[in-house]
């Protein structure tokens, strides 16, 4: 078994292993278990990773590939580069630290793990993928989930929230369906098999009318999941009814998916049409950040508020990636990884409020820093990292991404460009508007006594923050290690 | 006729013996004893089923009249295995309800008549025996309907179902009476040659199409559909949305691809249309859909939408997709009737809002009913998911890109009604759910086959490609 | 082949045939005589194959083998539709069309 | 020469946070409290030393500083593109070293008592520590983006310790309003580095700033609007050094900072982090200067002269003493600011350069030293008003001797600091443009006449009855004092165009007898009328303010600035863009996307009788899907 099948097989694992479990207690040990052990597989991946692209110049490696579908030439075939690396470590730290902040989960905890490893297994799939079917197959694994685990657990609206979800987010791959085909059906254009390959259909010429036709496709049917403007509706409400972990996941990790899709499937295979129609996704985009940051100005939700950012932060992911350089790509990578590190530690710390003071309404809250202290400065440090304060994940990234936005040098690339920066502000005026109301000023006496932060919430805290401080202090490894694995897709985007 | 040639009809002549043994054990076996009828009754058909996957020849009979080869042995195949699992789903409901009424074998042989109808139907090799075994496999069928003898609703779903079906078989046959005028003959293998694209020739399909249209259930010839699966018992419902349906596939796809393949200019277009309507209107219709076998009904009729994307195509590929979402689409609607049946065997409840809180006293159940209801809506890795993108790719591949469009967006309209199964089941709760309760072996069995088609169709590519090797026998 | 009859004649017969059973399918409130109306499609149905096979196609008898077989399951199937007819009437002791709408939407 | 050593004095204060902050609810006050102070000790020596091991054992090349960096790639963004760390050692960071870690040095000691049973003691020394830590790393960046690494995490802990009693309402609104207004200026200070970035290859400060590279000699080659991109970006990076330095229009955070615990004041927002924007300019002065031969630099001459002129008035005005002190403040730095705009290049042109540099330098000293007097006075009196004051200097002499010196230094009184560098930035002036000459002149004789009103009000004016009688404050507040009383006196005696000039090359200034002798002229008129008018309580205030009327109002209430900006932000980005957002977000976009399902649903609803039960319908159906599915192709298709 190679070591990237074992990403799949392991969570499989875990869930045959659940369903064996009784109750919280064997349940949440399992997922702890099998969490751990991807972790750690993560880690050993990045080592071994390393050490192989010393020897190995290829643009992926750890390949492997089995033919599944042999009419079609669908085949089950994996490889990984920096990126899908970077990203499979993002993935592995979430989920265990979803699990230790599901620790509590009281109401069917196995169903609820077993969802959870579920949508984590598609996303480890999606990530090593180089095949377009069997990656459009994880993605949907992926997805799917998200309807019972909001609506079983989450809160409030939580069967409308989950059906808008579901299906925007289902709409979205509907469209980005027709894209893959149409890519899939213009892969012989070099006279060729036609192929699902990646890195095949990479080497081949699609015709640029059907560049043109299937970019926005696929464009759009991955940059949904990633809240592009204005496709960007459910993430709120999705986000709002859903509970912790599952908010934690799906905006920390699942919402990857689009940038990450987008990256390899939509600019890689097709970079004229990316180059045709940059001009406006680069809009849309731009509209976006700024969009994301001033909604999220006025809102009231703890969970709104940082949805709406996320909207922002990501919105900022497809910009730069419209960008077509190799900074801003870079920066894009980055951003996607500070922004699940991020938003998973707001959507943690978020969870832990709400369940000791059963309000998320800011104005409500009050004087947090006094009675959960510590919650409340890891919040602090996550808003300073949301609003990319140097020394935090976010900084890097978006310093990577504004300067690779700034190497166009025309006026619309400019403007856009500016916009995007000006967000930087907002979301520093959203962030203290937060942190004034709900942490500061006096404590409110319905809030007196909320009981400790307890080791496994604080084990979950630590997983995530533990890497939004060291890609802030220490970028240089990632980002390198990163901007090796752009080079053969931007070289692409050049021919 | 030699023994070689009864071995050429093998499907349909053990089916027969099987039909004269069930009547010889109802005069036979005493009346207390007569639930042993059911053990008998499937114990015979799972040897029928087996013995069916024996290799057989390509051979024609009745000078052409009759002709089988590996592909239309498979489309068999394929059916018995669904009426086998449909007949371990259905035992329980055979066994309390119908034996104890003494009509426990009639509901058998009518049964297994229609599905010798749908042999004949199948392995037709001119219009003649295609007639006959259309009408063998619906007039039973019909009777089955009106099966509830004390129920009005059963009785009128009855009533629609014959009048519908004889409409349909009229008109299809005069639209066969045309084909006849303008080729001169209704041998398949004839008129292929001396088809063309006349006027005649169009008016006359579309008459017969329209006949074959009603039988799977097409827009604009779907409405008996919905009163006629609500009415029915639901193995009677099962059977029809299932087997019925699969088998007028089949024998439209080899219609289609060999005696139409001349008028394919027009009939892509007509189908066109017609997909686009029938999953729409499949589709819209369900969404308020409570009744659990009315909503399957709508949900079957957007599935047969999506059949007609791999006909359209004309393609070999398209050929081999339809046949292969024809196997997955049977054992994902089987999942869905069988958990439908299950519950409604044991409660007598077919709505909705009854399922609520489900999951928590039946886990598994709902587990099968999850599975089933994703692979309908195209959700992997249920199998379903193969089918349909299959499908896509057989359409998208002859540039109907637009048309598959619709067809994924009409898939999104879809999960939206089977979440909410799943909404009902899982989500919300109830202060007085359907109670835990235990299935007979036979509805296990039934259930545990439909569960391990729909993960194995899917994630093992061998059957597609066995499917896609033999589908080449249609050109 | 009948003398000054030509096929065109017969078929417009049959063609009418056909449509005054459609018609009569659509407007008869009666059960039963929607069945005849039935009756009349698979009757034109018949004529048509038989004078097709007359005087369009002599050397062969399968249209006029065709129309022997209609005959008869059309009966089987009359049959089958009275007496599901007949099970309605025992329930509902109508045999009108309009009973027959509880199953709807 | 090594110097990379340097790195650990920004690093100790850092090693000190990490200490206290991360076992702030462990490590006891007193403990804590030794540990910065020992830990800054370190930093101040390092400093020391370095500054030794600098001017005097380095040799000069052509009699010219050398600059000397130390540095590491941090991360890359494009083949030649990249940030560095590193240290950048030359007379004005060595300069900037001395002056953080002894102000910090001595803030830390000055807290030691002021914040004594303060219950967030420890954190409050980790903030310190944090605070130095990004002081010091922005002063010996090596590069601008370095620099705005640095610039950001000073904000930051800016907001923190604005933010300390963050169970006020008053402090978290003006930590609040701190971050963004000097974010806002950030902004423009990131864009403008970005552009740099791009149209030069490089953020380093050694490749930027040399008079003969490329960048310099070649600023031309792209214009944007008629002006060179680089002028525009020095213009962008200006304006975010204005935004930390609180330059008008983008001041309006410093008065509202002094919510923060005073040793706080006295040292981020007196004596180093506003002056960052001082030093970013003298930093990049050889662009500033070079490039489109100065453009960018009169506006900084401009700016900084209206800043000085705006403060001084506004603080005549108010009664908070450390607003006083922090327009005060304001109007300094815009003095400096001038200073540099006014400066030329080489040898003695370069006055205004060193001069600024040096009054930076000894504000800082005398500008800490009444912040911490006034701190000493606040914590004896427990309130910042003026008016609850009076006749302190019964009770506080050292206190109040203090506070006079460093008045004295303000107010430019020979032989006080503040007349030195003072005195060298009028003749910069003088030189450079006759009106803002007599801007600075201005603003020299307000400092006195606000100054002393300040020191008389406190210590001398009417008796005050206290409800607890104030007393001196303890030796650990006091010897901070002292130390810094006595380097307001000696610090104008340094000879410092011997070491900090702007092209590196010392030169000798002399005093401009005449022109001195104008400004302490001027300065003692100011306290002159200061003292007639407050040292015992008259009636001339009164009679002054109703003189000036509305002026007086204006002046009061800061020119309005806080309500115009109040205006934009609440009424307008809040009501008209952000309001309106989150209801096009909920009613149009979100609506849309329901509608689609809602919308289906009712087609569903809709087309229900469709399905009508009644079979001759289906039926109809069914032969109309015939007939017209035959027509369609038979009559439109076939052909």
């Amino acid at each position: 078994m190679d070591i990237l099948s074992l990403f799949v097989v392991v969570p499989v694992i875990t869930i045959l292993a659940l369903f064996l479990a009784k109750g919280l207690k064997q349940s949440r040990i399992v997922a702890m278990a099998g969490s751990l052990v991807q972790l750690a597989m993560a880690f050993h991946l990045v080592y071994a990773y390393v050490k192989e692209r010393a020897i190995n110049d290829d643009i992926m490696v750890f390949m492997r590939d089995v033919v599944w579908y042999e009419d079609f030439n669908i085949h089950y075939a994996i490889g990984v580069d920096g990126i899908s690396v970077a990203l499979i470590t993002l993935t592995a730290i979430v989920v265990l630290a979803g699990v230790f902040i599901s620790w509590m989960m009281e109401d069917l905890p196995k169903e609820f793990f077993v969802s959870l490893i579920v949508l984590a297994t598609g996303v480890y799939g999606f990530f090593i993928s180089i095949d377009l079917f069997t990656m459009f197959v994880f993605y949907e694994i992926a997805v799917i989930p998200m309807y019972l685990l909001i609506g079983i657990w989450g809160t409030g609206p939580k069967e409308h929230a989950a059906m808008k979800l579901t299906l925007m987010l289902m709409g979205a791959s509907a469209v980005l369906l027709v894209g893959i085909l149409g890519i899939y059906l213009n892969s012989n254009a070099d006279g060729g098999p036609l192929t699902f390959n990646i890195l095949e259909i990479a080497q081949v010429n699609i015709p640029f009318a059907a560049q043109q036709l299937f970019f926005p496709l696929t464009f759009i049917g991955f940059a949904v999941l990633g809240a592009l403007f204005p496709f960007h509706t459910w993430s709120p409400d999705g986000h709002a009814s859903a509970p912790t972990a599952v908010s934690m996941l799906h905006a920390g990790v699942l919402m990857k998916l689009g940038g990450y899709g987008v990256f390899r499937v939509a600019m890689f295979l097709l970079p004229e049409g990316a180059m045709d129609w940059s001009w406006f996704f680069i809009i849309l985009s731009a509209t976006g950040v700024i969009y994301g940051a001033l909604g999220a100005v006025r809102q009231t939700d703890l969970k709104y508020i940082n949805a709406y950012s996320s909207v922002s932060h990501l919105g900022m992911v497809l910009f730069a990636l419209l960008m077509l350089n190799k900074t801003a790509w870079t920066g894009a990578i980055l951003q996607s990884l500070s922004h699940g590190f991020m938003t998973a530690l707001f959507f943690a710390l978020i969870g832990m409020i709400y369940g000791r003071t059963k309000t998320r309404d800011i104005y409500k809250l009050g004087g947090l820093l006094k009675v959960i202290p510590f919650i409340s400065v890891v919040y602090v440090i996550a808003g300073m990292a949301s609003l990319g304060l140097p020394g935090f994940s976010g900084f890097t990234a978006e310093m990577n991404i504004f300067v690779g936005a700034f190497q166009h040098t025309d006026m619309f690339h400019r403007v856009a460009t500016i916009v995007s920066i000006s967000a930087i502000v907002v979301t520093a005026v959203y962030i203290l508007r937060v942190i004034g109301l709900m942490l500061m000023g006096p404590v409110k006496s319905e809030f007196k006594d909320l009981p400790k932060v307890r080791w496994y919430e604080v084990t979950g805290i630590l997983l995530l923050l533990i890497p939004i401080t060291a890609l802030g202090v220490a970028p240089l490894w990632i980002s390198d290690l990163i901007m090796e694995s752009i080079k053969p897709f931007i070289q692409g985007v050049i021919q | 006729m030699s023994f070689s040639s009864l071995l050429i009809m093998r499907h349909e002549m053990l089916l027969l013996v099987l039909i004269l043994l069930l009547i010889a054990g109802e005069i036979f076996i005493p009346k207390h004893k007569k639930s042993s009828l059911v053990h008998l009754a499937i114990f015979l058909f799972g040897i029928h089923t087996a013995v069916g996957f024996l290799p057989a020849d390509t051979e024609t009979l009745f000078g052409g009249s009759f002709r089988t080869n590996d592909m239309i042995h498979l489309f068999k195949n394929i059916l018995n295995v669904g009426v086998l699992i449909l007949l371990l789903q259905s035992a329980d409901w055979i066994t309390d309800k119908l034996i104890g009424a003494e009509k426990g074998t009639e509901f058998f042989i009518l049964l297994f008549s229609s599905l010798l109808g749908m042999y004949f139907m199948i392995s037709a090799g001119d219009f003649l025996m295609f007639y006959i075994g259309l009408e063998l496999s619906t007039l039973p069928v019909a009777a089955l309907v009106a099966f509830d003898a004390g129920k009005r609703k059963s009785s009128e779903a009855g009533v629609k179902m014959i009048l519908s079906a004889a409409l349909a078989s009229g008109i299809s046959l005069f639209g066969i009476s045309l084909l006849y005028a303008a080729t001169g003959s209704i041998y398949f293998d004839v008129m292929a040659i001396s088809m063309t694209s006349s006027s005649l020739s169009i008016l006359g399909f579309v008459l017969f199409f329209a006949g074959l249209g009603f039988k799977i259930s097409l827009a604009p010839f779907h409405f008996w559909t919905a009163d006629v699966y609500e009415g029915a018992p639901i193995p009677v419902a099962s059977f029809l949305s299932v087997i019925s349906k699969g088998a007028a596939v089949f024998i439209l796809l080899i219609l289609m691809f060999t005696v139409m393949r001349p008028l394919i200019d027009a009939w892509q277009n007509m189908l066109y249309a017609i997909a686009i309507l029938t999953m729409t209107i499949g589709n819209i219709f369900a969404l308020r859909q409570k009744n659990m076998k009315r909503f399957l009904a709508y949900s079957s009729i957007a599935q047969a939408g999506f059949i007609l994307l791999g006909l359209i195509a004309g393609t070999q590929l398209g050929a081999s997709s339809i046949i292969y979402f024809v196997l997955i689409y049977i054992f994902s609607n089987l999942a869905v009737f069988g958990v439908v049946q299950a519950i409604s065997n044991k409660t007598g409840l077919e709505h909705m809002d009854d399922y609520n809180g489900f999951y928590r006293t039946n886990p598994m159940l709902s587990l099968i009913m999850l599975l089933g209801l994703f692979s309908l809506a195209g959700i992997p890795p249920a199998a379903g998911f193969f089918g349909k993108f299959f499908l896509y790719t057989a359409a998208a591949s002859e540039g109907y890109y637009l048309l598959v469009f619709l067809a994924v967006v009409n898939v999104t309209i879809s999960l939206y009604y089977y979440l909410i199964v799943l909404r009902a089941m899982f989500i919300r709760t109830n202060d007085h759910p359907i109670p835990y309760f235990k299935n007979s072996l036979y509805m296990r069995l039934g259930l545990a086959l439909t569960v391990i088609g729909i993960l194995a169709i899917g994630m093992y590519s061998p059957i597609y490609e066995y499917i896609h090797s033999i589908s080449s026998l249609l050109n | 082949m009948i003398l000054g009859v030509s096929i065109y004649e017969i078929l417009s017969l049959t063609t009418i045939l056909f449509f005054i059973g459609i018609y009569g399918f659509f407007t008869r409130k009666n059960l039963i005589s929607v069945l005849m109306s039935i009756e009349l499609i698979l009757n034109a149905t018949v004529i048509n194959f038989v004078v097709i096979n007359k005087y369009m196609f002599p050397e062969k008898l399968e249209g006029a083998i065709f129309g022997i077989f209609i005959i008869a399951v059309a009966a089987a199937e009359t049959a089958l539709a009275i007496a599901i007819i007949i099970n309605l009437y025992r329930q509902i002791t109508s045999v009108e069309v309009d009973d027959t709408t509880t199953l709807k939407y | 020469m090594n110097f990379s050593y340097t790195i650990l004095i920004p690093l100790i204060p850092f090693v000190v946070f990490l200490i206290l902050g991360l076992n702030h609810k462990r490590i006891k006050p007193a403990v804590s409290g030794y540990i910065g102070v020992f830990g800054l000790m370190a930093s101040a020596f390092l400093s020391y030393f370095t500054a030794y091991k600098y001017f005097f054992t380095v040799p000069k090349i052509d009699g010219i500083y050398q600059q000397i960096t130390h540095k590491t790639v941090w991360m890359n963004f494009t083949d030649t593109l990249h940030i560095d760390m590193g240290v950048l050692i030359d007379p004005i960071s060595i300069m900037m070293l001395i002056v953080v870690t002894t102000i910090s040095l001595l803030v830390h000691i000055y807290s030691r008592g002021y914040m004594k049973g303060d219950p967030g003691y420890t954190k409050f020394f980790a903030f310190l520590g944090l605070f130095t830590f990004s002081m010091l790393g922005l002063v010996l960046a090596t590069n601008l983006f370095q620099i705005y690494i640095f610039w950001e995490l000073v904000g930051v802990s800016s907001f923190l310790l604005i933010g300390y009693y963050y169970t006020k309402p008053s402090a978290i609104i003006a930590a609040k309003k701190a971050f963004i207004v000097t974010r806002f200026a950030d902004l423009f200070f990131l864009i403008g580095i970005i552009t740099i970035g791009f149209y030069t290859g490089t953020f380093d400060f050694e490749t930027l700033n040399d008079p003969t590279g490329e960048v310099i000699t070649n600023w031309a080659s792209t214009s944007f609007m008629g002006l060179s991109v680089l002028t525009w970006a020095l213009i962008l990076i200006f304006i975010g050094g204005a935004g930390k330095s609180a330059m008008f229009p983008l001041h309006i955070w410093l008065p509202d900072a002094m919510e923060g615990p005073t040793p706080v004041s006295a040292l981020i927002h007196a004596a180093t982090m506003v002056v960052a924007g001082v030093y970013l300019v003298a930093r990049l002065f050889p662009m500033y200067y070079f490039i489109e031969d100065g453009f960018a630099l009169n506006i900084v001459a401009y700016v900084g002269g209206f800043s000085s002129l705006f403060a001084a008035i506004i603080a005549i005005t108010q009664k908070d003493i450390k607003r006083v002190l922090a327009f005060s403040t304001m109007s300094q730095i815009g003095y400096m600011m001038m200073a540099l705009g006014v400066s030329g290049y080489d040898g003695h042109e370069g006055v205004g350069y060193m001069a600024s540099m040096f009054h930076l330098f000894t504000h800082s000293m005398f500008k800490a030293l009444l912040f911490l007097g006034a701190g000493s006075v606040i914590h004896a009196v427990h309130s910042n008003m003026m008016g609850d004051m009076g006749n302190l200097k019964k009770y506080m002499p050292i206190t109040n001797i203090t506070f006079l010196i460093a008045a004295f230094a303000i107010a430019g009184v020979p032989p006080f600091a503040g007349f030195w560098s003072k005195d060298e930035i009028l003749v910069a002036a003088f030189e450079y443009s006759k009106p803002l000459y007599a801007v600075g002149l201005i603003v020299a004789g307000l400092t006195a006449f606000y100054m002393f009103r300040l020191y008389f009000s406190i210590f001398h004016g009417k008796k005050t009855a206290y409800k607890h009688t104030p007393h001196e404050a303890p030796a650990s507040m006091t010897f901070p004092l002292l130390f810094l009383a006595v380097m307001s006196v000696v610090a104008g005696f340094i000879p410092f165009s011997n070491f900090v000039t702007a092209n590196k090359e010392p030169f000798e200034a002399h005093l401009n007898y005449p022109l001195a002798a104008i400004a302490v002229a001027t300065g003692l008129i100011g306290i002159i009328l200061a003292y007639v008018f407050y040292k015992n309580p008259t009636e001339y205030p009164a009679k002054c303010r109703k003189a000036f009327g509305s002026f007086y109002k204006w002046a009061y209430a800061k020119f309005y600035m806080d309500e115009l900006y109040f205006f934009v932000t609440r009424k307008i980005i809040f009501n008209c863009v952000s309001q309106p957002i989150a209801w096009f977000d909920k009613n149009v976009i979100d609506a849309f996307m329901e509608g689609i399902g809602s919308g289906t649903l009712k087609a569903s609803e809709k087309t229900k009788k469709m399905q009508s039960g009644y079979f001759q319908d289906y039926a109809m159906a069914f032969v109309g899907g015939v007939v017209v599915i035959s027509i369609v192709l038979i009559y439109i298709f076939k052909n």
